[in-house]
């Protein structure tokens, strides 16, 4: 669409619209694209699909052991990448910055190989309700093979964590607190740095569901203390395919691998391995090297910009939509008041299932999601089996909130 | 978006002809999609021939998982059982006459899921997206 | 290097230099590349570069369970991909073909989840001498952890498996024979389809590790009868951060889940859920959507050209480079002759490390790799910490070969 | 490639200056590169102020470790052993001269690592990359 509004001073949006082709598409005949869907992934500047290309047209090559030029260069692009990623978000060292696909594994890597390794008969996990699929189900499964007791914070009916009843479940005392920094469908900043203060005073790790903070929120995983913290690339104008987990290094050495294969070990023979030291034990087999190369211009976008400038941005953004939403008749939009929020606004219509708000929005150039969006417990918490979800990163203009007002107009006129 | 979309499967939406439920029926069966929480469920009354005289569907979800149904069972009307079990994606897709993209199409093939799987007399643990494909 | 060799004539070389921009790239000042290392990786062609690019610049966005034009766009080139993937195997179904990260991690997802749900204290599981750390190390750690039995198919002198011990150990009734179907080190092509019907007829399942036999043979699933297939895009002119794993239907239908998260399940409860159809259910969290549509591209390319001519055109490379090779004093290559083995030639001098050979080669732009190769055990059994590896793809040429050739002089000379 | 590494590193290793095993010592230690098989020793002699007054290595591998070897050995004489223990990588790689990647980096390495873990006196499990960072 044509960029007519910069009310909002966080910083340049027609710099950073050049910076996004895809942004000037036309995803119909004459519709272009207005992209509400970054939630779920978000789109690439120019700089990183550039650090890509540029790697399989000069560079490419295998990491770690070759001697040759193009090993070194990938090798030395590789490395660099974790350590701009580890100092995006604090970690003391890029030893603690273990390269998974996506936050997802990042999970399962702390389930399959800290869990199953500390984890024993009766021991409480304790989550929360409003986690992703990705934070439950891994734990589900090790519950299961492990006999665990999971527990969970109740969410309020405004979407917030009820933090009494967390202190009351701190008594079954838990070996661990694993919860989403930010809800995916509510929107809600979950106050991490309390909830892990709460976890290590009764001696409980942390495992912080990071997927939608990183890429929206200034995080340190220093500050908030956070034992493990698992995020993806591609929600954060990084490529597909790659994604992190952060871990203490005393409690990422403890840990026995979790894949087996190249790269993770230090000497093989017949029968028996020796695993390598930090980060490449964890990282089995030829990595995700492009992607590692792209995700570190992510960052580098990102902290040009500053994540406070972002999540500035993404405030008033949310504010103005929230107020905008509610004024449409019949709209509930679910979760908390802006200020515990990020860009994310889910809502229904009561004529109008959500699959047909975005599939008529689409219509328009209009992309948002419809479903449960990997979070069917609070959905079936909230009683709906489904919400239209609207989400807002450094590109989304308060001039495109209007356009998706104006859309969900067009819905309710058509199922009237 | 297709204009049909909006006059075909908004008017179907809103005025459906076949929802109900029927009672006796020789059979019924119901199931849902669990991606979206769509839920339709038919009920089909044969004759001697096993020929489809009366038949209806129910349930809840979005636009085209319930104009889908509609359309599909006043499609079957006349039909022998074996012509329904022999009815396929396609058949539906035409009867729609819309594209779909790849979510949507499940919205839409939830109804002919279950039509066949009842047709077949599957249990519930026996129906697949295999019915549809 | 300028290519003034027209001798091989399986396909227009000229054509596909034309194709792959780092060939043309100069490593030093004045020094053209000369890649003799695609057994690490693969260099990518400007369509696979180009999928990738123009997916993030027009239709990027998550897939699955979006309704709007991005997402609908996004899914249906990740399925096609995926099918012409299925084609490119002779895969029964698209079903049958999970992706993964790399070799390595459809290798583990075996072990985790069809060996630990089928394997018991005291089962054997056979293994060859000549494997990648990959389809080791994850057999060992399962062997640690049900105490099972790890046999080995001895490698001749001539660097080929003594199927008549094979055939003994098939006596001690295992319940899986996995192996790898080429030889990153040796070259060597083993008779998969005898090993496996051998296999088969006392009822062990097999695992072919298709890393280095998919990218440069044909090869059909279906034809070899093989139970799983593990290979990665990387090797052969797709992207890092995708493999697949091919597994028969019904065995991946009764496996349990390998990992948890979104888009794996169907049904989600806070302490239960139920797994999704194939491939999904081993498919969780985001996966690599935009490394899946370079692969595709890739197979798209291979297929083009004909994994007949394919192999016909390393044939003809790798007689002549054993011929050079052998011309050479001291030079010792491992290995069996031409006509069992794929384009892969690794050597020791004895005057110079293998670290050293490939150091002053890389001075002349000759890119080999020097080391174990992930083939520890293997390089003990010849008693030997490391070798130089040069090995060819569908790029290569026989000047190229000369050149090492010239290459190998220089080293000889400097360390005289 | 540096003509310094021909010349340098080629020259040390076709003809050692510290090659050989000291007997008695003040300390040995030896470990190696699992990655290319180097393998490196060194025996160190100290006198009562702890300085080095004789050292020696052995082992095999490839030219950068044993040339790396053999330079820093020279270099230790008259060190004391808090000297030794002080030494960095970047001391290494001022001997050498000569840019690395990572891999030969390694390499270059191991004889520092394996002086300053007999320095240490530490037992073989101790030893980490940490000690050359
Ligand atoms: C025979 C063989 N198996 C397995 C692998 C591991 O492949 P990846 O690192 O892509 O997982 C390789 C790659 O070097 C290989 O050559
Ligand atoms: C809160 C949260 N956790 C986890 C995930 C899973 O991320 P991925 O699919 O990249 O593994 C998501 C993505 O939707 C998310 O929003």
């Amino acid at each position: 669409m044509a960029i007519t509004d910069y009310s909002i001073a966080a910083f340049d949006i027609q710099k950073i619209w050049a910076d996004f082709p895809i942004l000037s598409r036309e995803v119909h005949p004459g519709v272009p694209l207005i992209y509400l869907d970054s939630t779920a992934t978000s789109q690439k500047p120019l700089q990183v699909i550039a650090a890509m290309d540029e790697f399989y047209r000069r560079s490419n090559a295998n990491i770690h052991r070759g001697i040759h030029a193009l090993a070194e260069e990938s090798t030395a692009a590789y490395e660099s990448a974790r350590e701009r990623i580890a100092a995006f978000i604090g970690a003391a060292t890029p030893r603690e910055v273990i390269f998974t696909r996506n936050t997802t594994e990042s999970i399962n890597l702390v389930t399959q190989s800290w869990g199953r390794a500390n984890l024993n008969p009766g021991d409480v996990v304790i989550l929360t309700e409003m986690e992703h699929h990705s934070n439950l189900v891994p734990w589900q499964m090790l519950a299961q093979e492990r006999s665990l007791r999971l527990e969970f914070i109740p969410v309020t009916g405004d979407g917030l964590l009820d933090l009494d009843e967390y202190a009351r479940l701190l008594t079954l005392d838990p070996k661990m607190v694993a919860f989403t920094h930010m809800s995916n469908v509510l929107g809600t900043i979950n106050p991490a740095t309390e909830i892990i203060r709460m976890a290590h005073e009764i001696g409980a790790l942390t495992l912080v569901d990071g997927a939608q903070s990183v890429p929206h929120l200034p995080v340190d995983v220093q500050a908030l203390d956070a034992d493990f913290v698992a995020f993806s690339a591609h929600k954060m104008l990084g490529p597909s395919g790659i994604g992190i987990l952060y871990g203490r290094k005393a409690l990422l050495e403890a840990m026995p691998p979790f894949l087996g294969g190249g790269d993770m070990i230090k000497r093989v023979e017949l029968r028996s391995f020796q695993s390598n030291a930090l980060p490449y034990k964890f990282e089995a087999g030829t990595p995700a090297i492009a992607e590692a190369i792209g995700f570190g211009s992510a960052v580098d976008y990102l902290a040009d910009l500053g994540m406070e400038a972002v999540e500035q941005h993404e405030r008033q953004i949310i504010t103005y939509a929230l107020e905008r939403l509610e004024e449409i008749p019949g709209v509930k939009v679910f979760g908390p008041a802006a200020e515990h929020r990020g860009g994310v606004a889910s809502f229904t219509l009561p004529e109008a299932h959500a699959h047909d708000i975005s599939q008529i929005l689409d219509a328009d150039g209009i992309a948002v999601r419809a479903g449960h969006h990997c979070a069917m417990p609070l959905h079936t918490k909230f009683g709906i089996p489904a919400t239209a979800r609207a989400s807002f990163y450094i590109y989304n203009t308060l001039e495109e909130v209007d356009r998706l007002v104006d859309g969900i107009y067009k819905v309710k006129q058509l199922f009237a | 978006m297709d204009d049909l979309y909006r006059e075909l499967i908004i008017d179907r939406y809103k005025n459906p002809q076949f929802r109900g439920e029927l009672d006796p029926h020789n059979f019924t069966f119901e199931d849902d999609n669990p991606y979206c929480g769509d839920h339709i469920r038919v009920d089909v009354r044969v004759d001697d021939n096993d020929v489809v005289i009366e038949a209806a569907y129910s349930g809840e979800g979005c636009s085209i998982s319930q104009a889908s149904a509609d359309l599909l069972i006043e499609f079957i009307h006349g039909k022998t059982l074996d012509e329904v079990k022999a009815l396929t994606k396609d058949d539906l897709l035409e009867l729609l006459g819309i594209d779909l993209g790849p979510v949507r199409l499940k919205c839409a093939l939830l109804s002919l899921k279950v039509l066949k799987a009842g047709a077949y007399g599957l249990g519930k643990d026996e129906v697949s997206d295999d019915l549809v494909e």
